[in-house]
């Protein structure tokens, strides 16, 4: 019969709004982490796949005679390559490889023997090295008249700056959502001091103490924030598990970005988060009300 | 500042309120209470009268340490509250019950609860509560109610309950404002018996009232506020009963 | 049937107020009130009297539609208050002007403001309200107060503008519950002079209260409850001014 | 003096998180609904680009004798296409066209002259009109052997299938947050009701009607959902727009999806929605407000 708190603060109507108002906030930043985290994993393994890499093309010779010539020449440009600082390997794409990439064109089977199929030399830098590709150019072309060099780290980084810059965003938006988390904490727990004035008035008046007022506020933020946290991971888990079978079934044409696959493989990392976000919202709700409660009731006599 | 020390090296048998040149002031109003002088010594009794608006409530927030004055030096139990730290503020209070003239019960506690508050604020164990508020409760004539909310009780029930929690504590102090202002004379006799029988024991009482047949048949000093000003009236030796005069009903 | 529309149209004048057999229980509690049937005709004047816990604030709620009664029958200015349909209230309920025991003042609001409510809400003219609750207000002595809101105002003053807004719209029905708790002799007595203004001009008046003086001073018929049985007393046929002989103060 | 209302709804701490909850749905619907402009305006082009249309392939000819025998064999085909019910209209596609599309596998001027070329035909259908593509593959093929039909519509019908479920999840995320606000305001309202149960109750019983207590909730609740609107118009536009940017600048290489210039299109759409959404927020919370008010009221004495 003594349980009951004086302030039975979870019985105003108009505190539930709090648990919705963390469940969005929470929602948001889980939504704006699974972005971040689905976005750095793309650009990951883009980056592991091209960057470093050149591309150098030879004019493919025609005719069978031609065959030698060519074979010589790209062993020319691949050991002229391999002398290269800064160049690890120099590996020439096989012709049958070259011819699968026609096809579409061409139709199966339509390939003329003699076709002056260029060849396709796949360079790979070492780590960290920067190539002047100019000077690489004029190089090949002394050695292998019409050979060019294509940097595919260009069109690559610019793909990578707009991760990074969705990244930032979503830190932004996560910074953003925290502070306003936190916001509505400090205001609930004002508005719930000046809703019940008289109640805490008369606490201290019969010798409460300002701890004692502010647990009931502090027990009410931890449980607010756990629930607001509670329900928006499991909102934010059910919507990128949307996203994703809608992705997933139609086999996102963008290059890289398999959502389902990226978000199986973090599956640990979304166990970890839904227990993690809601006890991390819970704690900032306790600490924030506890130090709003107490600089509050200190203004008071 | 060295007479003020002699006071609270004299302790608190002497002194337990002592108020010097005190004025309080709402905002840029007049002074409400103005150079108001007194000593309480423990274990006295007083009435505090004057009309309606005459600052009886304001005297006694200062007292329960709702309100500091807006000037001149008020001291409790020997201490002056003026200079008090926050944290000294609770251990003072609880020895102070107080009756508040709108009684101030939480709504969605039950009578009992609301009673046994400043014991459980102080961090009594259950156990120990609730045989000694049931007690007290049906000593108020709230046997019948003991588990009922405040909004399910009339006016003079939550005064009394209001009154149960005040002494509930034994407190030192024992301030009431109008304290029978929603009971009916019975009663409200009864309840200045239960305050006489704390004073017996050493509580120093002060009650506030309107209630001039109180005054008369409890026969106590009386401090009368009027114009801001306070004076002590000490009730005249020989007393008729005259509460009696007034009891028999005219109809009945 | 037929002995109800007897009564109906038998108008207002005689029978402003009529309960048969009316019994209120809350919950499943005891009956509060039971049996209880009395006519009050148009301009009578009459005390509710009764301990604190006997009902008072009870009856009068049933009167001031703030309750149906669990059984019997409720009649307002003729009307079965039982089968009024919902948008029939407010125009019943502008007749009768209430003093809550408890006030119910809006904090927010100032003093003239709580006490023109009842006119803003009938749809009156802000001017024409102004100058009468200025003039009222002055009447039951808050001059000063005008623009006060409650929270800073005492209890007594508060319950003066409880009063001020009960009689602002001359009500043909008015019910107060215990007007003078919180207020001296002196200024109660006046209130009740108010009151017996209204009267005067036609307005039936019932007042709870549990002082005695009050009821004997002003020798009016009193409605009695003990024990959830209401009795009717009226005053002895000569009366000393009894008022008088409280009055004198024990220490002056 | 006397504008004061009696409840002062506005002066509830408590009450501000309304407007923020409200903008905060306002925010998720308006970019809802952007998502699905943007998407709709998208597959609209893709669509006028490509639906409908059909795309048929005859096998190139050899040497220079075979360019008259080519030509014959595209004119056979032509007009058996333009014979067959539901095709509008069937235009070979000019060699040099096709030569451009291969130039980047072959490098410029290396195609040789007797490049068994495949000959494209470009089929647009009659508008609504549905061949059936495999018996039309096989009376082409009796014409011309090797001939070979392939529906564009394939690529670009799971690419629309996508675009439809984005909008549709669009359109859900409408109606909840629809319905969300909708029970935020129920919900505020009904909070207010309790929270000065007090007031309304002296209200009534000094005689005031339902419709005057209502009228203080309903003006409060147009209030909230006008500025809630605003608010969250406003930042869904500042998020777009932000969006925007970040994706210009680096020219998203996903067909067609450009979103500056498909958002500075709907300038006209954007100024119209930034107006009536908050109306209609403050119009549909005042509705409920007043339903919610006369509901709950009805229940009281
Ligand atoms: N917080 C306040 N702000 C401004 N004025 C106040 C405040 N509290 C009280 N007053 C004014 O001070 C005066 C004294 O008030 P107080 O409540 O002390 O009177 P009281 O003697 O207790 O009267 P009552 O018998 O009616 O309770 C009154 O005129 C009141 O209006
Ligand atoms: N809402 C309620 N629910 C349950 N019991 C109630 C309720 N209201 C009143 N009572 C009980 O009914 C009895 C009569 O109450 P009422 O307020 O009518 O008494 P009263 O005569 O006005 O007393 P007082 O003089 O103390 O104001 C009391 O015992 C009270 O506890
Ligand atoms: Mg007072
Ligand atoms: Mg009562």
């Amino acid at each position: 019969m003594f349980h009951r708190s004086e302030l039975q603060l979870n019985r105003d109507t108009a505190r539930r709004f709090i648990p919705l108002m963390v469940a969005a906030m929470v929602y948001l930043a889980t939504l704006a982490l699974a972005g971040a985290v689905v976005v750095g994993a793309t650009v990951d393994r883009w980056s592991e796949g091209l960057r470093g890499t050149l591309t150098v093309q030879l004019p493919g010779g025609r005719g069978d005679a031609s065959v030698a010539e060519t074979a010589a020449r790209t062993d020319t440009a691949v050991s002229l390559l391999l002398e290269t600082a800064g160049i690890a390997t120099a590996q020439p794409v096989p012709a049958s490889d070259l011819e699968s990439l026609l096809e579409p064109w061409l139709g199966k089977g339509n390939l003329p023997a003699d076709l002056p199929v260029p060849v396709l030399i796949d360079v790979t830098l070492d780590p960290g090295a920067r190539i002047d590709l100019v000077a690489l150019q004029r190089n090949l072309a002394g050695v292998v008249p019409g050979a060019r060099v294509s940097d595919n780290g260009v069109y690559l980084e610019r793909l990578v700056r707009l991760a990074r810059s969705v990244q930032l965003v979503a830190g932004v938006v996560m910074l953003l959502v925290a502070l306003a988390a936190v916001a509505i904490i400090v205001f609930a727990t004002r508005a719930g001091l000046s809703m019940h004035r008289e109640t805490i008035e008369l606490l201290h008046l019969i010798g409460a103490r300002d701890a004692y007022i502010a647990r009931q506020f502090v027990t009410n933020a931890l449980w607010h924030g756990l629930l607001g946290g509670i329900i928006g991971v499991v909102l934010a888990a059910a919507t990128v598990a949307a996203l994703g079978v809608i992705a997933g079934e139609v086999a996102l044409p963008v290059a890289g970005l398999r959502l389902p696959e990226q978000l199986s493989i973090s599956l640990v990392l979304w166990l970890a988060g839904g227990l993690l976000i809601p006890v991390v919202a819970g704690l900032v709700a306790m600490g924030t009300a506890r130090l709003t409660v107490m600089r509050t009731l200190r203004q008071v006599l | 500042m060295r007479a003020n020390l002699a006071v609270q090296h004299s302790g608190e048998r002497n002194g337990v309120v002592r108020f010097e040149n005190v004025g309080v002031r709402y905002g840029s109003g007049p002074e409400i209470l103005r150079d108001i002088s007194f000593e309480l010594e423990g274990g006295s009794f007083h009435f505090l009268t004057g009309p309606s608006g005459a600052g009886k409530t304001s005297l006694l927030k200062l007292m329960y340490l709702a309100q500091r004055p807006t000037r001149g030096l008020v001291r409790l139990f020997g201490r002056d509250v003026t200079v008090l730290k926050r944290p000294e503020l609770p251990p003072l209070r609880r020895r102070i019950g107080v009756v508040f003239q709108d009684f101030r019960l939480i709504n969605h506690l039950t009578a009992l609860e609301n009673v046994a508050l400043p014991l459980r604020i102080a961090g009594a164990k259950k156990e120990q509560i609730e045989a000694h508020v049931t007690e007290l409760l049906s000593w108020v004539g709230l046997s019948g109610q003991v588990n009922a909310k405040p909004p399910t009780l009339s006016d003079g029930e939550k005064q009394r309950v209001a009154i149960a929690r005040a002494v509930i504590g034994r407190p030192s102090l024992l301030l009431a404002d109008e304290p029978t202002g929603n009971i009916d004379l019975d009663q409200g006799l009864r309840i200045l018996r239960l305050f006489e029988e704390l004073n017996k024991i050493g509580t120093t009482v002060v009650i506030a009232t309107h209630d001039r047949s109180l005054v008369s048949t409890f026969r106590r000093p009386e401090l009368r506020l009027q114009g801001g000003d306070l004076t002590l009236h000490r009730p005249a030796p020989t007393g008729v009963d005259r509460l009696r005069r007034v009891d028999p009903l005219p109809g009945a």
